[in-house]
């Protein structure tokens, strides 16, 4: 016979720790705990400690911010794109539309922070929810490019009618009581969303909206609204979004049409696509590389963007699954290589 | 003001036309959306004035030069990018525009800014239609538009390569059966439509001078005016650009110049909200939306 | 795989290393005091004013440093790119950028921008919170910042501009143009267009209020997005009209596309006003001369060459020896004489005590390159005048031949005013 | 059998549905009564699948109505005509790929009308819905302890997909239950498996219309049949009748080696 070639092909197979911890028996053992809580502890505490690591350096204090707030706008995309199937690159609409509302409720009516970052969260999300209503039952790059039109129409209807303070916003919003508060009242409400979203995906409403992405023609025939689906999940995803526009105005006492930036909706996408999409904590992991990545070039102007703008292509491109994705398989499986005969 | 919208709004839809038919071509040839579009019409005003002014090629060498300097930036963008994520049309137009913005913030960074670039005019003077004041350059933009479209039309016609790719981009399967590479008429459909877009460059950036905002802006136009046409129909495209031209100088007479953008931005949410298959485009409701 | 993941690892690692280095800073000697410049330096008011401030501290350095309560300490800068004149690019970029400077780089004052008005207006906040001295120099017009300071004085007490805001401009120095061409050619009809930012907009207002006032016809009054690319509605309009002086208030490259569809449609009119691209001696050649007769406010004299005091020469000879060309436009001259404001105010002071700063600096009397320097003690403005022994004065040039002829006020003036040949 | 009615629970009233100048059904109409098991015969493209879209709201019909328990539903939002209890399987399966089989009825459990009706054991209730889900599989005949429900459902074969096709119609507590082409595709011993299952359900009072090639099987469970071709209605009848009218033939000859 000819020689035979040798071939292998790679094995995947679960580690044992994650099949013992997959099922009931888990709480037996230490070990079994310890497995399935570290990341989440790891990922938790690393948060709520980040603000007393960094607060004998104030600038990289605010870069922890930025992260936190760029990591609640990636997350509002990975749910949307990753959960229910709708790519949206206009997440500074979200962003923009929380923004303005807090400011409003800010300035003119005076309500403190706190409480108008709330209620900017809900009616920024319910006025989302309301404009993206009609473009729900596009799908794909319809659906893509329509909503990357929403935030620069934002921008042209502000300028061109000179609403909404015109080009100028509004400044002297109230900023927040102390360091301590503007720190910690964003990483919980970054953990608390992320909870939040990782929960909701994982009940039978959460099942309901990922169903959508699967195959909407079967939920329809289940008698279930896939219009109505997709509103909540955009809902969800909104209240995200503008929480991050709220909370970020009030850190920097003024809003302008720079709310709704192209940036802004570019820099999540990018985060999710590098830290892994379908996961949500991934995209925090991303905003968590990029943005201090991001603040190391400042010094090199434009050069920031052409480096993201780079990483991105690569990621999507060449390592599309992204770090959490990888990291997840490493810390489930273990893999070989077989030969096969 | 009668003849001074008719005269513009016919100038602008061609100018529009240009700008949009190399999205239009690579969209309705391959299905794929190149949202480098706008970066390569850019790089290429640029890359035309380092032939010119910095290695001092006569303006015709150079311009030639860059063309061709984009259709190979456009090969390469296939073969590198999209041949790789082809099919995941998200995953297109995320890695498109990617490329798209470090081109455009590649060439801010290395310092090609401000309003001091500029194209010399391939013809020089004034002529009064209507008592309208036109440069020949514009006159020079109808022409090339024109021009264009007609080769277009007898390329696909009559040459092999301009019926591959039409027949590609009618059905790719049955074009695939029938010995036609799909990834070769990719990547030329890729490069045309950047050298087109090339062509347009360098025929609209003499108007005014090099800005690298323009790329963002390009892009958006081409958008508007394929989405309003049906995304991949060529005659759409035509046909929308003229709505959109006359629209944009209507709006701009009794406006405010502002409306030169937002009448874009609302023609394409609008169309895809009320029609996602656009308004000159064939029918193919039924596949984006159900 | 594992290549990859360590790869990251060290890149993580490198990272928090980075993340860590600069640390909180000891207290610093004779070290030099460090000057934060936030521009947007990618445009011409940006890499102007980056070179304006720069000759100042190196001229500062060679003649000895700064004496502070007797110790000299030299001077160092921190040029940052806040990219607010870009379209579409956030404000927030240009507060990062400030914040950055002042959080990181410890930088003891700030001198320069942002340059766009919204972008500085949202600056005050984060001056009063970390208490920094501050000296606007370049862009930013807007009358609302030296109002907003009037204001919350105590808020906002920290920030200075060194140079003319856009009302005074507009009431002082370009009406007595206007009457100029009135009076010397007859041009009578006016078209305003002016670029949709704050200070552009109150601008186009302004002095459309003022025409009227003084008996001028405005025929037209368009105002144009940031990074429009064409003016050929606004100029068939202006044609239509019989415009006579195309009153021009931009501060983006896109200016260039006005002059030349105003230059290819041989309109007979004259352009004038604020014209960010006009400004620049490459102007003539990159635009082919289509620059002619335009007629450019440089805003602080100072920018190109004229004879206002004998230090303006002596800038424009230094910045040229330096740079290897004529100081491009508005940014140069104030960005250098906020340089030694600065100097002056805290050798007075003798200490890098902000507050104290402040109060020396309300008492500045310099003579400098466009005039005599003083602040207003509740606005912080710049003193304005058309006599250079009064206050600051302002720069308009002609474009006549490829060169930029300083043309009013008359302190400075070194030719004249000249119409384009088909105008007639 | 069960208790055949003269109750209508469906009309079709002359429908008609064109696509540009393609008459695809051309007034057709129909009534099916309640525990009726109507079948619907016809060569491919005459307008079976056609018909039951108009039904289910997936098409407007271009002429004519529809009513359900004699109210009108023509053109009405697919989800709605499915929460008023008409629910159908898709000829081409769609189940929902990246979740375990039984994941897939949890969907339809959720929706609006089985939490309303309550569904089999109180399904109605949260967290109940994964253990309904398995009991409803485990009546189509998954191996409640084998892992076949808990295996992704792309990776199941044919013949479970077709009965996940069907468990996503069961957990909607269906009155018309409408099957297209729930046969085809299967080996003999599948489908002479399935035949007592639709017996079984509609005994238990379930509507049913079925569109199918396989002519002797759907003969063994339907008591009325109607054949369509080109988008017409050819015939109406018992069984027997239809199979012996000699347009049925024509239309069929040559084309289906089943028959």
């Amino acid at each position: 016979m000819a020689e035979t070639i040798k071939q292998r092909r790679r094995e995947r197979i679960d580690r044992g720790v994650k099949v013992r911890s997959a099922s009931i028996y888990a709480l037996n053992s230490m070990e079994e705990i310890s497995y399935l809580l570290a990341p989440r502890l790891l990922l938790t505490c690393g948060f709520l400690f980040m603000p007393l690591v960094l607060s004998p350096w104030p600038y990289w204090g605010r870069v922890g911010l930025s992260i936190c707030i760029l990591a609640l706008l990636s997350i509002s995309f990975d749910f949307l794109a990753n959960y229910v199937g709708l790519v949206s690159l206009g997440g500074a609409f979200f962003y923009g539309v929380g923004g303005y509302i807090s400011a409003i409720l800010n300035t003119e009516l005076g309500l403190p922070p706190a409480l108008a970052i709330m209620a900017a969260t809900i009616l920024g999300a319910i006025v989302c929810t309301v404009a993206l209503l009609p473009c729900l039952p596009l799908r794909g790059i319809y659906f893509a490019i329509v909503t990357l039109m929403y935030p620069l129409l934002m921008i042209r209807l502000i300028e061109a009618f000179d609403i909404l303070g015109g080009t100028e916003g509004f400044r002297g919003i109230d900023g927040f009581s102390s360091f301590w508060t503007e720190q910690y009242g964003l990483i919980l409400g970054l953990l608390a969303a992320l909870f939040a979203l990782r929960r909701f995906v994982n009940t039978d409403a959460g099942l309901v909206v990922r169903a959508v992405k699967d195959n909407d023609q079967s939920v329809r025939a289940s008698g279930i609204s896939v219009t109505g689906t997709k509103a909540k999940a955009v809902f969800l995803a909104s209240l995200t979004g503008c929480f991050a526009g709220a909370y970020y105005i009030h850190m920097y006492s003024n809003v302008g049409i720079s709310s709704f930036a192209l940036d802004l909706s570019i820099m999540p996408i990018a985060a999710t696509i590098i830290g892994g999409s379908g996961t949500l904590v991934g995209p925090v992991i991303g905003a968590a590389i990029l943005v201090p990545l991001s603040e190391l070039l400042r010094d090199f102007g434009s050069l920031r963007i052409v480096v993201y703008a780079l990483v991105l292509t690569g990621f999507v491109v060449f390592r599309s699954e992204g770090l959490m994705n990888f990291l997840t398989r490493k810390y489930q499986q273990i893999e070989r290589w077989v030969d096969i005969r | 003001m009668f003849y001074d919208i008719l005269v513009y709004g016919f100038i602008q839809s061609l100018a529009l036309v240009l700008m949009a038919f190399g999205f239009s071509l690579v969209y309705g040839v391959s299905r794929l959306p190149n949202f480098a579009h706008g970066a390569i019409y850019v790089l290429t005003g640029f890359v035309a004035w380092i032939f010119f002014n910095q290695a001092g090629l006569p303006y015709f060498v150079s311009a030639v030069l860059a063309i061709i300097a984009a259709g190979l930036l456009g090969v390469l963008i296939y073969y590198l990018i999209l041949k790789r994520v082809r099919g995941m049309e998200v995953s297109e137009v995320i890695a498109t525009y990617a490329i798209g913005l470090a081109l455009l913030e590649g060439l801010r960074y290395m310092g090609f800014r401000g309003g001091t670039y500029t194209l010399p005019p391939a013809v020089d003077g004034v002529s009064f239609i209507f008592d309208v004041p036109v440069d020949h350059q514009r006159i020079f933009l109808v022409v090339l538009g024109f021009t264009m479209l007609a080769t277009i039309w007898l390329l696909t016609r009559y040459t092999r390569i301009g019926r591959a790719l039409k027949g590609v981009a009618q059905d790719e399967r049955a074009a695939m059966m029938l010995g036609i590479d799909s990834d070769v008429t990719a990547a030329m459909a890729v490069a045309l439509g950047s050298m087109l877009s090339g062509v347009a460059a360098l025929i609209i950036f003499p108007l005014g001078s090099l800005v690298v905002e323009e790329g963002y802006k390009v892009l958006i136009y081409a958008i508007a005016v394929c989405v309003v046409g049906g995304l991949g129909s060529w005659a759409g495209t035509v046909m929308a650009a003229f709505v959109l031209g006359y629209s944009q100088y209507i709006t701009v007479a009794y406006g405010k110049p502002h409306f030169q953008m937002v009448v874009m931005l609302c023609a394409i949410i609008a169309t895809l909200i009320i029609r996602p298959s656009g308004f000159f485009g064939k029918q193919k409701q039924l596949q984006e939306r159900v | 795989m594992m290549r990859f993941m360590a790869r990251c690892l060290s890149t993580i690692v490198a990272a928090v290393l980075l993340l860590l280095g600069p640390g909180p800073e000891l207290a610093r000697a004779a070290e030099p005091i460090l000057l934060g410049a936030p521009l947007s330096t990618a445009f011409l008011y940006g890499w102007d004013a980056e070179r304006g401030i720069k000759l100042a501290v190196e001229e500062i350095n060679a003649a000895g440093g700064v004496d502070v309560a007797g110790s000299k300490r030299p001077l160092a800068v921190e040029v940052i790119d806040t990219r607010d004149l870009e379209p579409g690019v956030p404000v927030d970029d240009a507060l990062k950028a400030v914040e950055r400077l002042i959080l990181q780089k410890n930088v003891d004052f700030l001198v320069g921008g942002p340059v766009r008005s919204e972008a500085a207006l949202a600056v005050l906040d984060l001056l009063g919170k970390h208490k920094k001295v501050s000296i606007v120099t370049t862009g930013v017009l807007s009358p609302a910042y030296h109002k907003t300071i009037a204001e919350n004085y105590d808020k906002y007490k920290y920030a200075f501009r060194i140079s003319n805001e856009i009302v005074n401009i507009i009431v002082k120095e370009m009406m007595p143009v206007f009457e100029k061409f009135r009076k010397e050619h007859g041009l009578e009809r006016v078209h305003i267009m002016v670029q949709d930012v704050a200070h552009a907009r109150k601008s186009g207002e302004v002095v459309e209020k003022f025409l009227t006032k003084a008996g001028f016809t405005v025929v037209g009054h368009d105002i144009y997005p940031t990074g429009n690319t064409d003016f050929a509605p606004g100029l068939l309009k202006s044609r239509r009209e019989n415009a006579q002086v195309l009153f021009i208030f931009m501060d983006m490259p896109e200016t260039a596309i006005l002059l030349k569809q105003w230059r290819d449609f041989k309109l007979k009119s004259l352009p004038f006003g604020f014209m960010s691209a006009a400004e620049q001696p490459g102007f003539w050649e990159a635009s082919n001369g289509a620059v002619e007769y335009a007629v450019v406010d440089l805003v602080n004299g100072g920018n190109a060459p004229s004879t206002i005091t004998p230090w303006t020469m002596k800038f424009v000879d230094a910045y040229k020896a330096k740079w290897g060309l004529e100081p491009e436009g508005y940014g140069a001259s104030s960005s250098y004489m906020a340089v030694y404001a600065l100097k002056d105010a805290i050798e007075r002071a003798g200490t890098l005590d902000s507050d104290q700063v402040v109060a020396a600096l309300e008492t500045i009397d310099l003579m400098g390159v466009y005039g005599r320097i003083r602040f207003d003690p509740k606005s912080h403005q710049v003193i304005p005048s058309t006599d250079p022994n009064e206050g600051a004065i302002t720069g308009m040039i002609q474009w006549q031949d490829g060169k930029r002829v300083t043309f009013w006020p008359d302190a400075g003036a070194v030719g004249t005013l000249k119409l384009p040949p088909w105008a007639k | 059998m069960t208790q055949r009615t003269t109750e209508p629970i469906l009309e079709i009233n002359s429908v008609s549905m064109h696509f540009g100048g393609v008459k695809a059904l051309n007034n057709v109409s129909l009534t099916v009564n309640r525990g009726d098991v109507v079948g619907i015969i016809g060569p491919n493209g005459s307008g079976k699948t056609t018909l039951i879209n108009c039904i289910t709201g997936f098409l407007k019909p271009t002429l004519g109505s529809i009513a359900f328990h004699g109210r009108d539903i023509t053109g009405k939002k697919p989800h709605k005509v499915a929460d008023m209890g008409i629910n159908r399987t898709f000829q081409v399966m769609r189940p929902y790929f990246t979740m375990p089989a039984y994941k897939n009825l949890v969907i339809p459990l959720s929706s609006p009308r089985a939490k309303r009706i309550g569904g089999w054991r109180g399904g109605g209730r949260h967290g109940d819905r994964n253990t309904v889900a398995v009991d409803i599989l485990e009546e189509l005949g998954f191996e409640r302890d084998s892992r076949v429900p808990y295996k992704l459902a792309g990776t199941l074969p044919t013949g479970y997909l077709k009965r996940l096709e069907l468990g996503r119609c069961l957990a909607m507590r269906p009155e018309l239950l409408i099957c297209d082409e729930v046969f085809s595709g299967l080996s003999a011993s599948e489908i002479s498996s399935l035949v007592p299952l639709i017996e079984k359900l509609n005994a238990q009072g379930i509507t049913m219309i079925m569109v199918e090639h396989r002519l002797v099987e759907l003969f063994r469970v339907a008591n009325r049949v109607m054949a369509l071709s080109y988008g017409e209605k050819i015939t109406e009848g018992q069984p027997q009748e239809v199979i012996n009218h000699p347009k049925v033939r024509e239309a069929y000859l040559g084309s289906e080696e089943d028959f």
